[in-house]
């Protein structure tokens, strides 16, 4: 079995993470983010004055939600590769990114649909985007799971040529504790740890961001090492 | 043919459906006012309380089965129509 | 717990080798596990009945006038019938007789399926008469225990199809699999005929 | 999640030897995750936040917006947020178990996206509903109601993936020929099925037993579920013990080292 697969689905990664910032960039909600003090009324006259935008990068992500999918497919393939006793990591792995990406496309829903119909009752568009931000900022849960698994699978594999660096899995439990005070962004409305804090949303955006890229350049050196490793499928 | 009819199964087949008419007639006729009436409750379920016993013990083949399950069904037959009973008597 | 599990290592050599000595347990003996929870379930299912029955007499008896007892009774002799016929298949091929086994269990499944059609006859002319699951607790009770009595007779019709697969396609049918299947098939009638007299007759 | 680590030395101990050196680390780490997650969940649900027992779907409005006010909600969706990532770990242990049996991997794909469909409908969606009335105090009594409602519909009613999942887990116990688990396992799991079934009509009754705090499709499910789900862990921890080191998939690449070294340190 060659790699070849593989490669491909790797190099839909950097398109992808091209639209992503493209969406980030253009998207009203996030330049600069959205305060939580903003009353409902605020927040629906912001609606009714960015209705193209908003919808525009709505459907955009709804388009592209899912396009890191292989990228993490490609991880839970090589954590399968490593010397553990079972999958257990590769399925918790691919678990969490089922769970996770849904998360991402409710927050893009809640946006997209708050800008729908921008003339509704303030107190509902004001509870979409507040459900959009908790859906986009908070659930760290699966990603922080994700990352300790793919770390495990590394600690744990003693071949003498080890799939990934070391390092790769102490960069993985860095983001985990990078990534941890978003969660906090249920409980405060400014500070830094508010959904539009440095630490909840700075913070967040730019270790995802780094995350992907040195996972990318990871994978591209284990993908090309691996040979003609037999590849235990799950 | 006459093994069909012979056959202990059937016997109990025919037993089984005249008490359910039974007690279907027994129910519409003495409840036909829809008042609570404890003589048709009573006897409707010891009909269905012996209707279980004898699906368990027959089909069920429980009669031959070791000491252990028969113990299990009985007691929940019993079990079971002594609770339904006793709720029903303690709410009149 | 253990004591099932090891009875069901044994149960499948016992049934096939001595079916009519005493101390057999028909069928595989962790289907038993199921059979005697599924009997809990539904006891408790009727005992809570009984009990809020208890607190509303009234109400339970007028909504009780408006049930189709006659459908009920027809369907209580169709799933006797169709236990009979399980009965007499089991037996059949118990004693190798594979050809009148087949034939006991085809007409079984013909009466077993006659029964979700009838309860369709009953339900919708009361769903469209309004007397739907949130009309009052007595309807709620209705529907869930019936609802949760077909589901258990679907799933026992889909069993009698793989019986029957299994009588036809093998030379040497699986005695202990078969009596598995008509295990569950009479406790479906055995949960049938207490329902029948809790919600339809008593008064 | 740091705890769940620290936990795992616990089963290197019982064995007797380095835990660090234990081949079966990997399910041993994800295996002791469960008990600390599902306390976690217990916790956090009934003596922090007491969103169960559930509250009753017919309080009236003052109660629920003075409920969805609590601050507790807001710490208990935090917590919950961060420790959800686990409930994955926990539905991984069942599938690796799958993967052992001689059943088609058709059951353990439905499994795994029965789990994934579960984990957002079940909690994440109905925890998020309840944080978000406690977050803004400013809704109107409306909104935090249909939050309240959708939250406890959501947690309480969501029924199909759960019957998925069981029901493949259930028939592949059942069909498997290694018996890797009991078959009275796959049986009770059937039951655990019909427990789905019984919360249907918490979609229709807004009082009595068949409400979301009913005590037929709350308290009954709840008592079949929680032994079940016990039931379960003892199994899946008994057979992770017992599955023979020869198995496992860090044996498979190198058979004669491999071999050996298992044979060495069966012997120390």
């Amino acid at each position: 079995m060659n790699t070849r697969g593989q490669r491909i689905l790797l190099w839909t990664a950097p398109p992808a993470v091209a639209l992503f910032v493209l969406a980030y960039l253009v998207f009203p909600v996030f330049s600069p983010p959205l305060s939580p003090t903003l009353t409902p009324e605020q927040v629906a006259a912001f609606f009714r004055s960015n209705v193209t935008g908003i919808l525009g990068v709505a459907i955009l992500c709804n388009l592209i939600a899912c396009s890191l999918v292989p990228l993490f497919a490609v991880t839970a393939v090589q954590i399968s590769r490593a010397a553990t006793s079972s999958p257990v990591l590769t399925y918790a792995y691919v678990i969490c990114v089922g769970v996770g990406t849904t998360a991402f496309i409710l927050a893009d829903y809640c946006w997209g649909m708050a800008a729908f119909r921008p003339d509704r009752d303030p107190q509902l568009t004001s509870l979409l985007n507040d459900m959009a931000w908790f859906f986009f900022i908070a659930p760290v849960g699966t990603i922080m799971v994700q990352n300790l698994c793919f770390a495990l699978s590394v600690y744990l594999d003693d071949r003498s040529d080890p799939i990934f660096p070391r390092w790769v899995a102490h960069f993985n439990v860095a983001t985990v504790a990078l990534l941890a005070p978003s969660a906090f962004s249920i409980l405060y409305k400014s500070g830094p740890l508010a959904w539009n804090g440095p630490l909840s949303f700075t913070l967040r955006l730019t270790t995802f961001a780094v995350y992907i890229a040195v996972m990318f350049w990871a994978l591209l050196r284990a993908v090309k090492h691996q040979g003609d490793d037999r590849v235990v499928l799950a | 043919m006459t093994s069909l009819i012979r056959n202990p199964l059937t016997i109990v087949w025919a037993l089984l459906a005249a008490v359910t008419i039974a007690s279907s007639l027994i129910a519409v006729d003495g409840g036909a006012s829809h008042q609570i009436n404890t003589t048709v409750t009573t006897v409707v379920l010891l009909i269905a309380a012996f209707k279980a016993h004898l699906v368990i013990r027959y089909f069920m083949e429980v009669r031959h089965a070791p000491v252990w399950l028969k113990a299990t069904t009985t007691g929940w037959v019993l079990g079971l129509f002594a609770l339904l009973f006793g709720f029903y008597f303690a709410a009149l | 717990m253990t004591d099932v599990a090891e009875g069901s290592a044994t149960g499948v050599d016992q049934s096939q080798r001595a079916a009519d000595t005493r101390g057999h347990v028909p069928g595989e003996a962790s289907m038993w596990f199921f059979v005697v929870g599924d009997l809990l379930i539904f006891a408790v299912y009727f005992v809570g009945y009984m009990y809020f029955r208890g607190q509303n007499h009234e109400l339970f008896l007028a909504s009780q006038a408006r049930l189709n007892v006659d459908i009920g009774a027809i369907n209580t002799i169709v799933l006797l019938t169709s236990s009979l016929f399980v009965a007499l298949g089991t037996a059949a091929a118990r004693a190798g007789n594979t050809a009148s086994g087949l034939r006991a269990f085809w007409i079984a499944l013909a009466f077993g399926a006659a029964f979700p059609i009838l309860k369709m006859f009953e339900w919708i002319p009361e769903i469209t008469a309004g007397l739907t699951p949130g009309k009052n607790l007595f309807f709620m009770y209705y529907y869930v225990m019936t609802g949760m009595h077909l589901c258990h007779v679907a799933l026992g019709l889909v069993i009698m199809c793989f019986v029957i697969r299994n009588l036809k396609t093998s030379t040497m049918p699986k005695i202990s699999f078969i009596e598995t299947g008509a295990t569950y098939w009479h406790m479906v009638d055995v949960l049938w005929l207490v329902l029948f007299a809790l919600l339809y007759l008593m008064r | 999640m740091s705890s769940s680590v620290a936990t795992a030395p616990q089963s290197g101990a019982e064995q007797a030897k380095s835990w660090r050196t234990n081949r079966k680390l990997d399910q041993w780490i994800a295996f002791w995750s469960v008990p600390f997650f599902f306390n976690v969940f217990g916790l956090v649900f009934v003596p922090l936040s007491w969103m169960m027992p559930p509250r009753s779907p017919s309080s009236p409005t003052p109660h629920i917006v003075d409920f969805m006010h609590s601050h507790n909600l807001l710490i208990a969706c935090l917590i919950l947020t961060l420790a959800y990532g686990l409930a994955p770990v926990s539905n991984a242990l069942y599938l690796v178990q799958i993967k052992r049996m001689s059943v088609s991997p058709a059951f353990r794909y439905s499994m795994m996206i029965g789990a994934i469909t579960g984990a957002i409908v079940g909690m994440l969606f109905p925890m998020f509903c309840f944080g978000l009335g406690a977050f803004r105090p400013g809704y109107s009594p409306g909104v935090l109601t249909m939050l309240y409602d959708f939250g406890y519909l959501a947690f309480i009613g969501s029924l199909g993936c759960f019957c998925v999942m069981w029901m493949a887990f259930g028939l592949a116990i059942i069909l498997d020929e290694n018996r890797i688990l009991p078959k009275w396992l796959g049986y009770y799991t059937v039951w655990q099925y019909v427990t789905e079934l019984m919360a249907a009509p918490v979609w229709i009754a807004k009082t009595g037993p068949f409400a979301w705090n009913g005590l037929m499709t709350f308290w009954f499910a709840m008592a079949l579920y929680v032994s079940w789900q016990f039931i379960v862990y003892l199994c899946i921890y008994k057979t992770i013990k017992n599955q023979p080191e020869s198995e496992l998939d860090n044996a498979a690449p190198q058979p004669a080292p491999a071999a050996i070294e298992v044979s060495s340190r069966t012997g120390a």
